[in-house]
């Protein structure tokens, strides 16, 4: 069968993808040789600039968050894969505006040898850089092996909350130390229906039976925590629900964050009636839904299923949430 | 002639590399298919453009350069945990030869040990748990041994990519803890890695490209 | 097989969509009992009201632009079918603030016959209503036989256009008339490449061989102009474009609105990818980009395709795309 | 006794057309599914849940009164092309009948023939293009013959059930010309409309309502 996606030479997937990106946000990002995506119109001197990498075939993904109030720079890496460490540490300079750079980084092997490698190189060049790592996938493993942990869509809230803090002209470490305690305090549970075709190889990402889903799928199709049969919308959104609860140890009087993130083909429709359960569960549960989003921001092409994020919010951090904003995937007024 | 290698030796080294592993791209696309994302081979392939085009790019003529040059290209390549651990590799190579025009037998097992160690220090990876390392060390310990037996560097190499290749078929037995495959568990048994057959072509080309010949 | 969606029973799925969906923008709209989304908070009297109605399962279509400069309210139908005369009655009172009301109706048979069943009603009670009737889909028919052709995305820039000038307070007949300049001067023509699912009836909605698309498919999977062989993204980007263009008759010198609306399971990396080719050759033959979206906002399920649409544009329209406005899919700053 | 519609004979009438439609809801669908989107089963059963609301929640004893609320039940429901044609047929007969406590066979004709030119009004489909009007003119207009003939309204409604049926078997050899069959061209026929069978069983319904007796 041949793949039905349009695509041209699957070499060329990355580079025309972000040409097209370049061409149709214009005023809001532009496009680097090295494969950066930068913010349009660069922050003001003396801000701390945030950083993140990350592989293309996510879209919009990281670099849809690049403008104000977000990101910085993304650097995009090759479909499923990290960018090189070289156009990393390119980034951290150019991110420079005299306070120092917040690099974050996602808890996937490639990305995870990247970055350390652009921060052995950062340290080199004595550049004031500090790094943070996601890891919130909580069918990695428990709560106390991070590192077991993959970063999920979890990242996005936290571009959200540490570039608000570095557009309000925080230090780096109060960015740091702002986006280190969302880290600390969110998870993130995916599921997934159906398999994705990889665009540059054409092959299925995966194989699941016609009646199941899987919970704890990757972010690549990597294996989760095993199949179970497809259950209606409400009962999945209770069982991935109470493993979250569970893992943050939500308590009633609680204020999170949800977000339900569609990976491909799964419809809003859809994620809509799922976030209606979490929200009317947290609700009954005397939690409360301080902040919400349902969007499709990581993908894993036109694969079915999603993820759902939770995150515990200070006061702060729904300031920040609902800070202004003005990126191409993300805009608030 | 292979007493000892100047940068015309590491330059056929190099290309023999690039020229084994892009005529097996899909096969290392297939192994990672069935226990990582498929694309191991496509990583490859693009890190080998990247390895000869800095060779022809390269005119310093000095064996740190070309290495470095290599190295760094192939990390800018991103290319998952591909681009880090062989662009790590080569840098490594390159920094142990600085200020040398040629390599004997002990200086390349040297460079090929501070290769090693570059790479360990980027992972936690040992052996046996079903990576790069489980050729990478057999290798670069083979090279060792046959140099203290007396052997010359292409003997070396070729002793080397002896154990590369049994050490890359050792891991079809082995449960992955790294990398992708990690997350497919029992699913990895049967399925030689990716990254350590990579290290088994890049062997037999460096050993194959020395003994080629040419200028 | 089951079908992989995740819904409840699907008798309810239009209520829980839109409960999920008030829940989840609560700042910006609200739902009614009878299916109408709201502006959460009201226009100023003396504005001119814009109100459109459309079935249910495409979301986030029409109902995804409810808010400050664009619509006032949505009325939204079950599972692909529209709403009824009464509800909509109902949306154009509540939408007058005494300057009168824009109702937009997309062509399709049970829109038109609600919408022209409503205006009827609207006329005895003596309601100050014009109605817009949008069909730009070029697979219809010629440009002559309007009544052919049906409505598709262009419905989205002209709820922007439309909306942007009620809330400069322009006059209903002035409203009316760039809506209508608008609605004269867009083109759309969609192509699929795979089914959807009908949420209701679980059923494939259309039959789609392994290696062919159809171009000039419908919002519905209504048969389009023919299938085709698969063709890459460059070919079909340029085939479809060539089409629009001949049926605009667009000239050099022109400037243009540029849409790509993913259908539902086709990437953003493709549509990137469509774009980019679109942006190429529009420059190539000296026709303006000067207002361009590429997004989700009106689907087909899980259906992998998109639509293709154009829109000539006096400067005046280009002020009104890029005017402030504040709804859940679309936020200008 | 049925040869005067009264309220209580029209609340039968309108029970027995929701009955025959509700049992028969997946055939509808697959009809539709075959020739258009598959939902014209649900629809109908919508319509029909909307319909018994009505006359349950109708206390008035007056026939226009409840014609008109179980119209603008339909018409409330929505439901693509079926909600605003039924609702406008149910609507039609209401205004007709307005002021009559009950119907003899003549203002029963007179009745059908408002609803369906209520709904003519809403649609440009005529005899032949294979909608819902394919059964409905018949029905009418059999109806009215019968009454011409001096048949009471039992009678006359089963004459008219007849007619409405074979005009719906009638539509299987048509080509769609209006709605979403509209679209598949040749491959609308061999199949009849789904509308136009819904109007079969709604005047079958009608027929068998009344018959059944009751209060
Ligand atoms: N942490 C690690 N340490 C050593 N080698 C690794 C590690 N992670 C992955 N590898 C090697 O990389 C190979 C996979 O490479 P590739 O497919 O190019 O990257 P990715 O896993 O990012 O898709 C594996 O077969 C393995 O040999
Ligand atoms: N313009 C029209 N005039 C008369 N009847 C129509 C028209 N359009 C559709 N119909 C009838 O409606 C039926 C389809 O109804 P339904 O499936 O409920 O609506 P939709 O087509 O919106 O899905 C058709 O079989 C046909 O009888
Ligand atoms: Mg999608
Ligand atoms: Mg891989
Ligand atoms: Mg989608
Ligand atoms: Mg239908």
């Amino acid at each position: 069968m041949a793949m039905k996606k349009f695509i041209n030479d699957p070499d060329n997937l990355v580079s025309e993808l972000l040409e097209g990106y370049a061409l149709l946000h214009a005023g809001k990002i532009r496009v680097t040789g090295s494969g950066m995506v930068v913010r349009a119109k660069p922050k003001d001197e003396g801000k701390v600039g945030v950083v993140t990498l990350g592989g293309s075939g996510h879209e919009p993904a990281l670099s849809g968050f690049v403008g104000e109030g977000m990101l910085d720079i993304s650097v995009a890496g090759e479909i499923f894969a990290a960018p090189g460490a070289p156009a990393c540490l390119e980034a951290l300079k150019a991110a420079e505006r005299g306070a120092g750079v917040l690099f974050v980084v996602l808890n996937h092997p490639g990305d995870v040898l990247a970055a350390n490698l652009t921060m052995e190189m950062a340290e080199k060049e004595g550049l004031n850089v500090k790094q943070l790592l996601t890891h919130e996938d909580i069918a990695g493993g428990p709560r106390s092996e991070p590192e077991q942990r993959r970063g999920l869509v979890g990242c996005i809230p936290l571009y959200k909350l540490v570039g608000a803090a570095a557009e309000a002209g925080r230090s780096l470490d109060e960015v740091l130390a702002i986006g280190d305690a969302y880290e600390r305090n969110m998870a993130t549970l995916a599921v997934a229906v159906t398999s994705a075709t990889h665009p540059a190889t054409g092959e299925a990402m995966f194989e699941l039976a016609d009646d199941e889903m899987e919970i704890g799928m990757g972010q690549h199709g990597e294996a989760g925590t095993g199949c179970t049969k497809l259950k209606s919308a409400d009962e999945t959104a209770e069982t991935m629900l109470e493993m979250l609860l569970k893992d943050l140890n939500v308590q009633s009087g609680d204020q999170l964050l949800v977000m339900i993130n569609g990976s491909g083909a799964t419809t809003l429709m859809e994620l809509f009636i799922i976030f209606r359960r979490v929200h009317q569960v947290l609700t009954e549960k005397g939690v409360k839904v301080a902040c919400s989003r349902v969007a499709e921001d990581l993908t894993v092409q036109e694969m079915a299923g999603f993820q759902m994020h939770i995150g515990r919010l200070t006061d702060e951090m729904v300031d920040l949430w609902n800070a202004p904003c003005d990126t191409p995937f993300m805009t608030v007024r | 002639m292979a007493e000892t290698i100047g940068y015309d030796e590491m330059v056929r080294m190099l290309r023999g590399a690039a020229e084994k592993v892009t005529t097996q791209h899909e096969m290392l696309s297939k192994l990672d298919a069935a226990i990582g994302d498929g694309d191991h081979g496509t990583a490859m392939r693009r890190a080998m453009v990247c390895l000869v085009k800095a060779v022809a790019d390269n005119r310093s003529r000095d064996l740190a350069s070309v290495l470095n040059d290599v190295g760094w290209a192939i990390l800018s390549a991103g290319g998952g945990s591909t681009g880090p651990l062989f662009g790590t590799f080569f840098m490594g190579m390159g920094e142990a030869a600085a200020e040398r025009a040629t390599l004997d037998a002990a200086a390349l097992a040297e460079a090929f040990e501070a290769a090693l160690a570059a790479v360990r220090k980027q992972t936690k990876a040992e052996p046996g748990d079903k990576t790069m390392i489980d050729a990478l060390v057999p290798a670069v310990e083979g090279l060792r041994a046959a140099v203290e037996e007396g052997l010359d560097p292409a003997e070396a190499l070729e002793r080397a990519a002896d154990a590369a290749q049994q050490g890359a078929a050792s891991t079809k037995d082995m449960l992955a803890r790294f990398g992708k495959a990690k997350n497919l568990g029992r699913r990895t048994l049967g399925t030689p890695d990716p990254g350590a057959t990579s290290v088994s072509l890049i062997f037999r080309g460096f050993a194959d490209g020395l003994a080629a010949g040419g200028t």
